[in-house]
């Protein structure tokens, strides 16, 4: 694809077939704003370029380029005028055509074999036409296609209990996606209005109650990790004043800069109760 | 929700036919016990409870007199849920022809899973307010009996809840080495939040 | 399987009530959908292939008139396999009790996925030339997620590019065995149907 010229037509813009472009194409008496809508919903260049041969009955393989290039130009200048913002491709595109327009009006090139028809300009643009109608098509014929979720929906009943859980297999995949989905829906912000913590405090917060699992406290020093740097030890500090704040452990300091004691608040972990009540 | 269409609802306390298969296929399609106030957000919030009530019973009802699944309600945190399960009749059956079947992770156990590896130490509460529902006893067993899921002690607070955490095995298992291996979302909510 | 009592089984064509709700009870047990022969190595190999499809036949019968759940059939990989489900009759209500769940797919994800569909293994470049517009990255974000698309691994050319493709799942989601059963591409393209 040529892209030399893309600039050229940007300079034009104000002056789309000879004139500023204040009048809508003549097919167009719609609101302006449902206007900007349906213009927004074009998929890029190609589409345009293709409503533009149907809406016409133009044979694609047949394309009169100057007059395509024209209309394209035009709906361009207007998505323009409604401050529609137009991807680069929808520029390359006029680029594109404004170049097969002026190689249509020179003689063919001859080719190398000379035993075919000379190459005709319109040819790869006609290709990558065809492909994107056939990519059209095979979309919709997807959206048609009955689909679980939409169209019909598992239906389940709960295994009766006797029956051993067979091991599900890990899907992390699954994880991220269930994590992404509540985290989209915005529950999980609302419900947690404690600042961020990243994943690292969140593992030495898990490692430091397990220090604690079979014993009533520990030294602080023995979860800190000097090893890991300046960094590992922000992250255990603010790992245990998470667990302090949220009362999920206690701790103490007999004398400033002495040792500091963290306790185990209540009760060890034990297998968690999945037993019908739990207090809330 | 414009191109909701409920059925028809009569004042009166005898629940039409199309609701009572309405809540059938709730119950069977969503795949965790329904409380009355998530049926009625589904069916309608204009629904009254009495009217969900007997349509449930009529439901049962229906059941009541099938072999292999009946409608089963049990509180949970307080609330009371209905499912449609398979009784214990259907156990041998199943274990017969186990070969094809594929387990997976329900949409709320991997929630719940989900949750607790990027929120842990998490308690039950938390993870409640964080997925709208009550969390479902069977699928904490399941993550804990898979060995994924561990308690990690009672916080102080009240009611002393529990605070959950993963496993080394979880870890293993979703081939981490650590929890810092999983992409932090945080970046991305605050992203998403500006664009919507 | 001794503990197994299947239940009383005449030899004549009629099946007794009892296999109904058991094949029913299998169908809503199994999270997958089950052949003729699953069913049979669950109920007891000793029952007729013709007894089942008599039992499938009153299955599907008593819920005809059901507004919201089918029993319905579909051929995987030369077998028939059968699953009650749920119609679209119950989307907008499950919707409007989860807001979040399954969005909408624009014409643009839906573009992306058929040329993912078509022409995998694909590099984005190659989706970005057919469609003539730059592939948005959410969208195949939320293509991955939904279990559609994956990676199936990067190319060995300037910029390995990955090559993307799709899951068993998407097979699955959309109702499809292969691919196979996808039409050609190439019969999507012709002067003749391009109605305006």
């Amino acid at each position: 694809m040529p892209e030399t010229d893309s600039r050229r037509w940007v300079d034009a813009t104000p002056r789309v077939s000879g004139q500023p472009l204040e009048q809508l194409p003549l097919d167009l008496y719609i609101p302006a704003d449902a206007l900007a809508i349906w213009l927004e919903q074009f998929e890029g260049p190609l589409d345009l370029l293709l409503y533009l041969i149907r809406k016409h009955n133009i044979d694609i393989l047949e394309i009169p380029v100057a007059r395509v290039t024209e209309q394209y130009l035009e709906y361009l200048a207007l998505m323009k005028s409604m401050a529609i913002e137009l991807a680069a491709e929808y520029l390359l595109m006029a680029a594109w055509l404004a170049e097969i327009k002026s190689r249509m009006l020179l003689p063919p090139e001859p080719r190398e074999d000379d035993e075919e028809e000379p190459l005709d300009p319109r040819a790869e643009l006609v290709e990558r036409l065809l492909e994107y109608e056939r990519t059209t098509r095979a979309a919709g014929l997807l959206d048609e296609q009955p689909r679980r979720g939409r169209d019909w929906f598992d239906l389940s009943v709960e295994p009766p209990e006797q029956l051993p859980a067979p091991a599900v297999p890990a899907d992390l995949a699954g994880l991220i996606a269930a994590m992404n989905g509540l985290l989209r829906e915005g529950s999980v912000r609302r419900a947690h209005h404690v600042r961020a913590e990243g994943l690292s405090i969140r593992q030495r917060m898990t490692d430091i109650l397990d220090a604690l699992a079979d014993r009533r406290s520990c030294e602080l020093a023995e979860v800190f990790h000097p090893e890991e740097g300046r960094m590992g030890v922000a992250v255990t500090t603010v790992a245990v004043l998470e667990l302090s704040r949220t009362h999920a452990l206690d701790w103490s300091q007999e004398q400033p800069f002495g040792p500091v004691t963290l306790f185990r608040l209540a009760g060890s972990p034990s297998e968690p109760a999945v037993e019908e009540e739990m207090p809330r | 929700m414009t191109d909701k269409v409920p059925p028809a609802m009569p004042t009166g306390s005898e629940p039409p036919e199309g609701l009572v298969e309405l809540v059938e296929a709730l119950l069977l399609t969503v795949d965790e016990p329904l409380s009355l106030e998530a049926l009625g957000a589904m069916v309608g919030q204009e629904t009254a409870p009495e009217l969900l009530e007997a349509t449930l019973a009529r439901v049962a009802a229906r059941w009541e007199s099938h072999r292999f699944i009946e409608l089963a309600s049990r509180e949970i945190g307080g609330r009371r849920v209905w499912h449609l399960v398979a009784t214990a009749a259907v156990a041998p059956y199943l274990k017969a022809g186990d070969p094809g079947r594929v387990p997976k992770l329900s949409r709320a156990a991997l929630e719940t899973l989900a949750l607790i590896a990027w929120r842990q130490p998490i308690t039950r509460g938390e993870i409640e307010a964080a997925r709208g529902v009550a969390v479902n006893p069977q699928i904490l067993k399941q993550l804990v009996e898979r060995g994924w899921v561990r308690s990690l002690g009672v916080k102080d607070s009240p009611g002393r809840p529990e605070m959950l955490g993963t496993t080394r095995e979880f870890l293993s298992d979703f081939g981490l080495n650590s929890l810092a291996e999983l992409p932090d979302f945080e970046r991305f909510a605050g992203q998403d939040d500006i664009d919507v």
